[in-house]
Parts: C-alpha cells; structure tokens; sequence
C-alpha cells in the first residue's frame, strides 16, 4: 500500500508537505463562490489528505482483486452447475394436469419486468469489469448506458414485487432444513424439500435482489451522479469524495453476490427443474413439482382444500 | 439569479463551428521548435506541422487594467484563432490573471452589441449606421440649439486608446461643452 | 499629490517595485486587482527579503501575502499615517537633510503628528498600539520602501488629503526619487493613465493644460482652428473657463430643480443628452439617482462593444441608442500603463460584426455636427498632408502639442518600435539593449525630446536627466511665506547647480547663462509647457535639466481647505463620538457645477444608530469595472456567477442570516439590494464587502428582460452603487464608496 | 536517451488565486462551461496566517492510479511522464476519479441525453492519440502545444509563476532556490510519512 501512495505522490511529496503543515478547513461552508462542482472545490485538497484510507483501498481492490474475484465466482458457479446438471442432472416432475395456479398476471408482469432490468443490468456490468477484453470505446460505452436504463427499470420493478412477495418471502422453520439439505439438489431422488411457497434458495436470492437491489441502486446512484453534497457525511469525517469510493467498493463485492445468485436463479429455472419456467408464464406450477419442492406450502394448500 | 446564469452558461455555445471554419488542414508549416535539450523529444515529422497553417502573431497589450501585459494573438484568415504568450515581455513574462487569459472571448463573444440599435415604444430595433448616426446627430444638434451645449454630457473611457481618449476630449470641446469625463473619476 | 510635487500618477514603475526593502499597501489589493503586478512585489520579498505590510479594512489576497496586516477602520488612513510620522519623528527615523533640501512645510506635518500619538491613533484607527509601532518599525527602518494605494485611498471624501499624506509619509523617509521607493498608485483600467494624460475630464485640457484661456488659445492654435470659432462653439467665453460635470455626478445635471435635489449651475440648462463611450455607468455611486436621471434624459447614446447596462437600468421607451463599438483588439494605438509607459496596440482583426471604432464613430458623427475638417486638422499640421492615417498621425499630433507631461518623445515611429523589440528591455530596470540601448521600457513619460529615453524613476537627483533624472517640478511659484521654493539640491551631471525655476522664454537666458540666437528668440515659446519650436527642450537636454525647474515638494498646500492633510471623518461615519472631533467639510456651493453637502449630511442624525455597519466595495479577480466585458466571458462569468456579500460569521449569524441565503443590505439613502451571503472570515464583524461589478438586477427586481436579444451576459446581480453612500471629495469629487455605512437583514 | 519526467509544482508562496491558469486552461482547450482540467483552491479563507491558495490539476503521477483502474484500459502513460487517455476508449465509469488523489478526471455531461460523457481531464498541453495538431486531436483533447514545443497554457500564463511546468528535477531546482532566496529555508529534519499529510 505505501508502495503504490509513494509512487503516486513522489514528486508531489515536497508540495503535500506544505499543505500538511497548515490546519485543516475552518468550516466546509466556506468553499469557492463557485457551487455546484464539489468535487473540484476545496474537497480537493482534503482528499490529498485523506487519500490514504479509502483511494488507496480502492485502488488496491481494483487492481488486484475485483476483476480476479468476478471471474472466479463466475466461473466457479457456472462449473459448479456444469457439474451439477452432468452429474446429478435437472429434475423433472409430471407435468399433467392442470397445476397449481401460483403466479397471478400482474406478479408475472412485475417479474418479468425485474428480470428484464437484470438481464440488461449484470451482463452490461460484466461487460464494463472486463470492458479491457472487449476493448473499451462504444462499445462498453453503450453497455454503460444500458446499465442506468436497466437500473430504471429495476427501480419500477422493485416496489411492486417487494410488496407482493414480502410475507412469503419472510424467514421460516423450513428454510433450516432446507440449508441443511441443500434444497434436495445434491441427490438424483425426488426428495420432499421442507418449503413454503418459496423455498430457502428462492428467498436468499429476494432478500438479496431487494435488499441487496436498494445498496446497489443507491451506491450506483452515487457514482453516476458524483457531484452532490450530503451534510452528514461531515459528521462521519467523510469526504464525498470518500463516500462515492465506498459506494464503488460495495458496488462491486455485493454485484458478486447478486451475480453469483442470478446465475444460480437462471440455472434453477431454466435447467435444474424442468419446467418451472413454465409457471412464470402460465402462472401454473405442476402439482407435482410443488408437492416436492414447496411441500409445506402444498400441505397448507391441502388444507385450505385449494387442490 | 443563479438560475438564470446556470441556464445562460449551458446553453450551447458553437464555437467550435466558429474555429472549424478557420481550420484549414493540410498545408504544411514548419516550426519545430523545440525547448531546451531533454525537457522533450525531439518531435516527429507529424508534430512540427502546425496546428494553424499560414497564421500570423499580432503583439498587442491586455485591456484588462494598467500593468500593460502583453498579448500575441495568433490570426489565420482574419480570425483570431488563439492567444499566444508573450513569454518575452518585459512587465508579465507572458503571465496573465483569468481576465488576461481570457482576452480572446471578449472579442469573440457571443452576446456582443452586433448592430446598432434604438429602442422605440419600449422595444429594441435594429436600423442601419446611417440612420443611427443621423438621428443622434440631429438630436444633438437640435438639443445644443435650444438649450445650448452644456445640456449634453460626454462620458469617455478609460478603455479607448490614448489617442482615442484625446479625440474624444477634442470632440467635446468642439462640441462646446467641458461636461465631459471618465472612469478616473472612481 | 500633483499638487505635492508636479505630477499625480505612478512614480516608479512595477518592475522597480522588485529594487524596494520594504512595501506598504493602503487600499490597494493588486493580488487581485493586478496580479501580474503583484508578481513584481512577490520578487521584491524573494529578492530582498522586503517586507510587505498590508493596511486595509479587510483581509484581502493580498494580505494573505503580507508580512504585517493591519486591519483598519475604512476612512481612517489619515490617522493611521500621521501615527507612523509620530512615531517616525519621535526616534528621528526620519531623513533630515532630505527633507532640508526638497521639502517644504515639513514643519506644519510634525507639529500635527505630535497630536497624534499611539494610543489616539488606536482609537481612531482600530488598529493596537503594538502592531503600529510594528509595523512603523518595520518600515521606517528599511529603505528604501516603497508606498503603493488604489482606490482605497481615493474614494472617499477626504481622498485629496489621503492622497498628499501618502507622499509626505514618503518624503519623510526620503523615500522620493529612488530606485526602489516612490508612491506607487496602481490604476485601473488598462489605459486609465493615458485617457487621464488626454483629459477625457472635465477640469481640464489635454497634458493638464488647465481651461484657462491661454490654454484654450494654444489648444486651438495647435489643432488648426480659429479660437474665436471654437469659443464660439460654447455658450459663450466665460463657460469655456468652468469646469463641467463630472462622472461621480452627472445625475444631478439632469435631477436638478426637482424636490430635495441639489441646486446646479450649469449655463442655464439641465443635461438633455448623455453620450457614453465604453464606461460602466452602472458602477458609480447613487445608482437610483442614476437610474431616476436615466429615464429623465432626452438623448441617450450608448457606444459599447457590450450592452452598457446603463440601457438596462433605464425605463425610458424611446431615445436610446446602443452602437456597436469596436474592441481594442480590432483598432490599434498607443495604451499608457499605470507607470506612464507607453505601449502600442496593434490591430489583431477587423472590427467583428457591424462594430465601428470609437474614433470612426467620432469622425461620423464631427461630419454630421458639421466640424469635421476642425476636429481632424490637428492630424494634418506636422506634414502639411491632405489625408490623415488614425491613429499614427493623431499620436504624433499629440507629441506635437503636450508638452507638460512631456510627450514629445512619444512618436508612433518609436512606439512602435519599442513593440516590435519588447524583448529587449530588463524587467526591473526596464532599460533596453541592442537596438534599443540607453532607451527605457515604453519611453515613461516625460519623455522630454524625441532622442530622450523616458523617466522610469520620477524626481530622481541620482541620474543625469539624459537617463531619466529631474527634480520636484517648480509649479506653484517661486517663494512662499518668503521661503525659496527651489530645492537645495542639483541634478546629477547638470549644467545649472541646485533648483532652479521652470524655464520660460523670459529666464532661459539667465537660467542657462546662454544667448540665444535672434532666429531662435522669434520661434521659441512663450514657455516649456507650450513651445512647439522644441528649442527651451533642446538647450535643457544640452544643459542636462528638466524644463520644468527643480523645486521642493510641497506638504503644505495653501489653496486647499486644508493646508496639511487633516482627518476628517466620513460623512456616514460609525463613531458618532469621532465626528464630533473630527467634522467634515462646510456644504460646498457649485462643485463641478453642482452643489455638494457635506456638513449637512453628517449632521443630519447619528447614522451609525441605524446603520451600524460599514459597507466597503472593491474588485474581484475576475471581472473590471462594471464587469460587462468579463461577464460576457463565459469562463470568466462561471467563477462567480452571481453577487454576493462576503459577511463575517458571526455577524450573519447575529442576523440570522446563514451561508447562501439571500440577504438584504440597506444604504442610508433608502435603497436596498438583495444579495448572496457568503460568509468569510476576511470582513471584520463591523463590516461586509460587496463587489461592485455586477448589473442587471435593481433593488431585487430582475431587469435582465431589457437586454436586447442575444446580449445578456452569462452573469447578472445587483450593482453594488445602488447602496453606496452619498460623499463626494472636496477636491476632485470621487464619490465616497468606501466609507459609507449599511444594514444587513435576512431576505 | 533518457527522457525527462514532466512535472507539475505550485508554489503556494506565490500563489494569489487569480484563476489565470485555470481560464487559460479552459480557454485555450475551448472547454465547455463545468469542466475545470485545472482549479485554484484557496483553504481558510480570510483566517490571517493560514489563508493559502494553490492550483491544482492532475499532476502526472508517475505510478498514475487512473491508469492502474481503468478498467477498459484507456490511459497511456508518454516516455516523459505525461499520463494521457484515449477518448474514444473511455467509457466514463469514473473508476479514475475515485483513485485520483487530486480530484482531476472530470466528466463533462454531454453524452447521449445529457448523461455523463467520456472523462476529460488536463493532458499538460500534450494533446491525445489522435494524430498530432490534427483538428480531430483538437476537438477531443484541445492544444497540442508540447509538440509545438511550448509550455502549457496554464504555466505559461501563470501571473505569478507560480506554477511551473517541466523536468522534474528543473522544477525542484526552480523550486529549491526560491525557498532558500526567502530567507525561511527547508526544513533541515524530513517530514516523515506520518506527519506529512497531518494525520
């Protein structure tokens, strides 16, 4: 770390030394007459002298780590399932009968919608950590533009489905034995997978899309709009400057998660369960898988004699 | 206010188009001066070609205030195209403060009085030199004859030329009036 | 300061400012208002170790490079100075045989400095005891040290007295004609020195001729006319000799007669038509005044290469003309910088748009009025030729005619070549090399002959006037109350020992112990300031004099109100107590034609009771003058894109006020403006500072619909003159914008 | 040949916050209206004794973090030191801003519906990738004023020069004479990395 502050600074050494002997700002109000551009004001300065706590953890992130760990979790889940589906291969339930009607029009509409924002938002962000593969210009360019619009369409997307999916999506009793067995993935049998409406799996990747959605929409919004000014980063002793490089710090390891989970969502729908895709056009689930995969859920539905 | 300035600064000001019709590639000027030793390399073939072919440097002096820097400005075609330093001169060393830097917007600027004009019923309206000039002379003229000279003030500059700032005292005593002045006054 | 030793304008030059030990500042902030200037005073720290001391009522950029800042109440530099000739004379820091030799009334100064003594002057001042003798220390003891003021010491109504004080400070020290020392006053605008050398003013002709009419006879002699014509063009003889209205106050011209107004004399007629030719209207003091005699006006003529916003301001519906006036970048002559040098412009484009030069629009108009062939006939004399070229021919014509600030030097020939070679010249020394050899930067006038090298250094004994060496000039005759007022000292290599009187036809002879020729007796002028021949400059050169004698400098002048500088408070002053001490002026009849209160409106109430705040204006970096032509510059423009109020903290918070709020300052004339709080802690608690470059707005109502399309400026605000006080100085009538009085509240 | 290492200094003693080198910055590379390639900060305002000014810009690191994050990889880094990037490679993502220590990329909003566009930021006169003196090296990056072999606008219109511009080791002697001509002198015991920025 010293290495790379030294390296930066080296002949600005003797100039940063002038300004270390003077007392910080008097009063962060009193910046140039010109507002508006913050991060050109007297921040500037401040940010030379508190480069070393933020900056330089970004830097060393960036460098070394972001692009190495995106890939590897990429990666890594993708073989994961490659093996999975050789291996253990996907599971396929009857699909006669009329199904469970689980997924009304508008819940559908509303999902498709969020997976459209993501289908345009993780892979536009994929492009914009490799864009050095792909060679930078308009390219990448384009992707980023894609990125904010997907964000757009997250945001539309994200308050209806957290009300609708908020209760069932609330933690349960199941979704520790569920932990505890993997969801039933890990074996070729048709096993009775303790769930409610949504299982275990289904609900980490909501918690993590809706939760994890607002951190990244929020710390996204900070490095896409840079100039603004929030009074109460002076009380944490942050600059805004700082601010942004945590958003970006955070931005990029929760973008893993919401990465890895995506995929791992694509593969479940798409691969994993044969036709459970299905339901989220139709809106029917096939009686068989739901007895399976959600049982708790189809046992509740038994006795409310919804079957 | 603010508001008001925010809108007047980001309304797209073309200037470049202004330059692109000065800029006239191809021709080949050679002046690849190159400052002391190592400071840089020695330039390519590509980069003694010179940005403005067949430009000229004008000296001329800062209207700003009254330190006198000097100013070269760089014109090719009749358009002033950059403002060159004036390293060499003996007050400033080519130095400026914004308003110095700045000298070749002022004369390119957009929002320059760009005809004359009369404002009539409350409104502005454009109308020709002769017109303009005819009408204030006839005014003036009529003014001196009913009420005498002095009902006419004359306000000079401290930004006219020297000899301007004499003809303008000369114009005044002609006219028959000492009610004339400048900024020295404040 | 003309009235102290010859000439009112910069004795040394900035380049030299670098030769100086020790730098004093009063109202002056040319950090920002001449920051290339002040690169000249940062060497003289780096070179010499100089110290520089900042006096001024807030802490300004160029405090923030001093060594010593003194803090002080606006108005009160009198005070301050005569506490440091207190001091000065009581450890006999002073440089007697100086003083002996060049100056007289020294005496009267040190009988007043004896009255004030620290401990008074801390009171008046606001500055401590301790800082004062500091800095006088300081300064005394490292010379030579060179005086530098601005504005801050003009505009206020004892500006007269502050700008004699500063001189006798400096010629208590012997700081006078040296390399290094001088009275330093920084102009403003570009070309200020040489628009004033032309008199564009209404006290005078041309070189300072005065409006006598010996003066008009070789004015009209010189410019080819008939003086009976040209006397025939005024009102009539006696109105040719008074002097006219003034910037500071055309406006009563036009208000006169109406309720409350002040009475004018103005040959029987109130001012019809105003003709403006590139000056900021907007930024003299009274601005509702103005605004009032705008709309009252018949005739309105505005030449501005920008809006002059004076069209703005007004609600007159017809009758206003704007014309669109070149830039001095597509016409070409001569500029005199604050140092009395000369530079040439040469012309870069042609006049952009439909824009004329100020001298075509001149000439069309002179055609038009029907005194064309008199008004450029002048052009034609030297050669004898049928057509003129402007403004060559007009620069030579002026080196023809204005001998008393000695021009002659100053043809376009070697003005031009000065251009050309500017490389050649030192940056302290301002002496050429080369070609240019035994000649200096921009011939510093007086530039006495056309072989002559300029005066870089004003009143200096130590060189040979055929380097730039004179004496004070002998202008205010030769004894008074039967003491010489020749100096006791000569020139360095001269031909005449000690003073002597300024050379006329009569004393040549015997000044010079010469005969002249019978050839040269009919052609020589009746004295230096008008003979054309070039003979009395000749046989001076030859002698090694300066024409204009060598005679002391005066700390006493006898034809003013106050024989030596006197404290007077400011008309608003905050210390209702000092006014009473300290009184101003008696009500002044037919000032530059206009009546002038003075005692009346200090005396009127206690204004420090209602505005107890000072109200001090001054420059930003960025803009000039009423800023039009910077804040036409949209870079320019984006460094401060609105007017604010640089307030203290604490003062704000008093009144609720918090960073960024609007707030509202009223003037003790009523008005009001609406501005921007910025807080800064560079304004004491009992002031605020407003820059006064802004137009467009009046009194909080939004004027800007008045442009003409395509004509706003990309910054607009409240005028600072709106609230600045009524004040005007006895003698050349600067309004008082530095010294006045506001209250501050929350919009 | 060895080249010599392009620098940025600002002496803060001489520095009067004029703006001169940042308008000329603007000025001469026509910038549009919010982008400021270079700045003048001044720190206590109006605090006597403490109030101090200096121009900053980016300085040419010669390690350049921007050039370390870049994630398309856009930034080029000359023989003589000056850290320059590609327009049309730049994605604007801002990754450089937040490694820059001094606050220099700038992203000016003129992309498609006025979003942020492609980082802009002071190329110490040197132009970009694009051919030399070429019209299109001019509307992208400005001047090319180190090919013509002058000095950058900004230093070279310095009103106090105060900043200067060139061979690192030229600056530190420019500089190293004019502490030592102020009669203060450098401080003889080095700052050590713990005091040198305060905390």
């Amino acid at each position: 770390m010293k290495k790379i502050l030294m390296l930066c600074l080296g002949f600005f050494g003797l100039y940063a030394r002038e300004i270390a002997g003077k007392v910080p700002l008097v009063s962060k109000d009193m910046a140039p007459h010109s507002g508006g551009d913050l991060l050109v004001s007297s921040q500037m300065i401040d940010n030379i002298l508190h480069y070393q706590t933020w900056g330089e953890l970004f830097v060393y992130l960036q460098v070394h780590w972001f692009r190495l760990l995106f890939f590897g979790i990429t990666v890594g889940v993708l073989v994961v399932f490659l093996l999975h589906y050789l291996i253990i291969g996907p599971k396929k339930f009857a699909h006669s009968g009329k199904g469970i009607f689980v997924y009304s029009i508008f819940k559908r509409v509303v999902h498709w919608a969020a997976a459209l924002a993501f289908v345009l938002v993780i892979p536009t962000g994929f492009m914009m950590i490799f864009g050095k593969e792909l060679g930078g210009g308009d390219l990448v360019l384009t992707a980023r533009y894609v990125h904010s619009i997907g964000t757009v369409l997250f945001i539309v997307s994200f308050i209806p489905m957290f009300l609708m999916w908020l209760i069932p999506m609330l933690p349960s009793f199941d979704d520790i034995k569920w932990f505890l067995m993997l969801g039933g993935y890990l074996t070729k049998k048709k096993v009775v997978v303790p769930a409610g409406q949504f299982n275990a799996g289904q609900k980490m990747w909501f918690w993590v899309a809706m939760l994890g959605g607002i951190v990244m929409i929020g710390s996204g919004a900070m490095m896409y709009f840079q100039d603004f000014h929030l009074s109460i980063l002076d009380r944490f002793g942050l600059d805004q400057i700082d601010l942004i490089r945590v958003a970006a710090i955070t931005h990029n390891f929760l973008g893993m998660a919401v990465a890895a989970l995506f995929i791992t969502h694509l593969y479940m729908s798409l691969f994993a369960i044969k036709g459970s895709l299905d339901s989220m056009i139709d809106g029917y689930k096939s009686e068989d898988e739901v007895r399976y995969m959600h049982s708790s859920f189809y046992k509740k539905l038994k006795k409310e004699d919804k079957i | 206010m603010s508001e008001i300035t925010q809108k007047a600064l980001t309304t797209k000001v073309g200037r470049r188009s202004f330059l692109k019709m000065a800029a006239i590639a191809g021709a080949f000027g050679a002046t690849g001066a190159i400052a002391g030793g190592n400071v840089t390399r020695a330039a390519t073939d590509e980069e003694v070609k010179n940005p403005y072919p067949g430009s000229k440097l004008v000296k001329t002096i800062c209207t700003a205030c009254s330190v006198g820097c000097g100013i070269i400005a760089e014109v090719q075609n009749g358009v002033w195209v950059r403002q060159e330093v004036a390293t060499d001169h003996p007050i400033s060393l080519g130095g400026h403060c914004c308003k110095g830097a700045d000298m070749i917007d002022m004369v390119r600027s957009k929002v320059r009085v760009k005809y004359p004009m009369v404002k009539e019923g409350g409104a502005w309206k454009r109308i020709s030199w002769d017109t303009a000039l005819d009408k204030i002379a006839k005014k003036l003229g009529d003014l001196r004859k009913t009420s005498g000279p002095d009902s006419a003030i004359f306000l000079g500059s401290a930004k006219m030329s020297t000899e301007q700032a004499y003809y303008f005292r000369k114009f005044a005593a002609m006219f028959g009036t000492n009610n004339i002045d400048h900024q020295a006054r404040i | 300061m003309a009235n102290t030793w010859g000439y009112g304008a910069m004795t040394n030059s900035l380049g030299d400012i670098q030769n100086a030990k020790a730098i004093i500042i009063f109202g002056a902030n040319p950090a920002v208002n001449h920051p290339v200037g002040f690169r000249h005073f940062l060497m003289a720290k780096e070179r010499n170790n100089a110290q520089l001391i900042v006096v001024d009522p807030r802490f300004t950029k160029t405090a923030a490079k001093a060594d010593l800042f003194a803090q002080i109440r606006p108005g009160t530099d009198i005070p301050f100075m005569y506490g440091m000739l207190h001091i000065i004379f009581k450890n006999g820091w002073h440089k007697k045989d100086f003083i002996d030799q060049r100056v007289y009334g020294m005496e009267d100064v040190m009988k007043e400095a004896k009255k004030w003594t620290p401990s008074l002057t801390a009171n008046v001042t606001g500055v401590s005891e301790d800082l004062l003798i500091q800095i006088t220390r300081a300064y005394a003891k490292s010379t030579p040290g060179t005086l530098i003021w601005a504005m801050g010491l003009t505009q206020h109504s004892i500006g007269s007295s502050n700008t004699r004080m500063a001189p006798i400070l400096q010629l208590a020290l012997g700081n006078m004609g040296e390399e290094g020392g001088g009275c330093n006053i920084l102009r403003g605008h570009d070309n200020v020195q040489g628009a004033t050398d032309m008199c564009c003013l209404s006290h005078t002709l041309p070189g300072y001729y005065g409006l006598s009419a010996g003066s008009w006879k070789y004015f009209a002699k010189s410019w080819g006319v008939d003086y009976e014509w040209l006397a025939g063009r005024f009102k009539d003889k006696k109105w040719m000799s008074k002097k006219g209205f003034t910037l500071a106050r055309w406006y009563a011209g036009v208000l006169a007669g109406k309720a409350g107004e002040d009475k004018i004399h103005n040959g029987g007629t109130n001012l019809k038509a105003l003709f403006v030719m590139g000056n900021g209207i907007t930024s003299i003091s009274q601005q509702a005044k103005v605004k009032e005699a705008l709309d009252a006006l018949d005739l309105i003529v505005l030449a501005d290469p920008f809006v002059n916003e004076a069209a703005i301001l007004t609600d007159k519906k017809d009758d206003v003309f704007i014309l669109p006036a070149a830039t001095q970048f597509e016409t070409s002559g001569s500029v005199t910088a604050t140092n009395r040098s000369a530079q040439w412009r040469s012309e870069v484009v042609k006049p952009m748009y439909e824009s004329k030069t100020d001298h075509d629009i001149m000439f069309e108009l002179a055609k038009r009025l029907g005194f064309y062939d008199q008004f450029t006939k002048g052009m034609l004399i030297k050669e004898n030729k049928k057509s003129f070229k402007f403004p060559e021919d007009a620069t030579d014509e002026i080196a023809r005619i204005i001998k008393t600030i000695g021009l002659t030097g100053w043809t376009s020939k070697r003005l031009k070549k000065h251009q050309e070679n500017w490389h050649l010249f030192d940056q302290v020394s301002m002496r050429g090399i080369g070609p240019m050899k035994g000649e200096y930067y921009g011939l510093p006038w007086p530039c006495w002959t056309e072989s002559h090298c300029g005066s870089p250094v004003l009143y200096d004994v130590h060189r040979p006037v055929k380097e730039g060496g004179m004496g004070f000039r002998n202008r205010f005759g030769l004894v008074h109350d039967g003491v010489s007022q020749l100096a006791g000292v000569g020139i360095k290599d001269a031909k005449v020992e000690g003073g002597y009187p300024e050379i006329t036809a009569k004393n040549i002879e015997k000044v010079l112990g010469i005969k002249l020729s019978e050839d040269e007796k009919k052609k020589i002028g009746k004295n230096w300031k008008v003979d054309t021949s070039g003979i009395i400059a000749a046989k001076c050169m030859e002698f090694g004099i300066a024409p204009y004698g060598n005679a002391k400098a005066r700390a006493k002048v006898w034809t003013f109100p106050d024989q030596i500088p006197m404290h007077r408070e400011p008309l608003h002053s905050p210390r209702e107590d000092l006014v009473k001490k300290y009184p101003t002026y008696k009500d002044k009849p037919n000032h530059y034609r206009v009546d002038t209160r003075y005692a009346s409106v200090q005396n009127k109430e206690d204004w420090s009771k209602k505005f107890p705040i000072n109200l001090v204006t001054g420059r930003l970096v960025n803009l000039n003058g009423a800023g039009v032509e910077n804040r036409a510059s949209k870079y320019l423009a984006a460094l401060t894109p609105e007017m604010f109020c640089d307030i203290n903290p604490n003062l704000a918070a008093n009144h609720g006020i918090r960073d960024g709020d609007m707030m509202w300052i009223h003037s003790p004339e009523g008005t009001k403006i609406k501005v921007k709080a910025h807080y800064s802690y560079s304004v004491g608690e009992d002031r605020v500072f407003i820059p006064f470059h802004f137009a467009g707005f009046f009194q909080g109502e939004d004027r800007t619909g008045n442009y003409p399309e395509g004509t706003k400026p990309y910054a607009v605000g409240e005028s600072a003159n709106t609230v600045t006080n009524y004040g005007y100085d006895i003698i050349t009538q600067i309004p008082e914008t530095k010294g006045g009085l506001c209250r501050v509240e929350k919009a | 040949m060895s080249y010599a290492r392009m620098k940025f200094y600002c002496d803060e003693e001489r520095c009067i916050e004029c703006n001169g080198c940042s308008v000329a910055c603007a000025e001469a590379h026509e910038l549009p209206v919010g982008i400021s390639r270079r700045k003048v900060v001044t720190l206590n305002d109006g605090i006597e004794g403490k109030e101090f000014s200096v121009s900053v810009a980016c300085m040419h690191c010669t390690d350049a973090p921007c050039e370390q994050v870049c994630p398309v990889d856009c930034f080029y880094i000359r023989e003589d030191g000056i850290v320059l990037h590609d327009k049309e490679i730049c994605i604007g993502c801002g990754y450089c801003l937040y490694a820059c220590p001094f606050g220099a990329p700038q992203f000016p909003k003129d992309g498609a519906f006025g979003t942020r566009g492609v980082m802009d930021k002071c190329t110490m006169c040197a132009g970009g990738p694009e051919e030399t003196n070429s019209a299109k090296e001019r509307e992208l990056y400005g001047q090319d004023r180190i090919a013509e072999g002058k000095v950058p606008a900004c230093a070279a219109m310095c009103s106090t020069k105060a900043l200067i511009v060139g061979d690192e080791q030229e600056v530190s002697k420019i500089y190293r004479k004019r502490v030592m001509s102020r009669g203060k002198g450098v401080q003889s015991a080095p700052y050590g990395w713990s005091t040198a920025y305060g905390n």
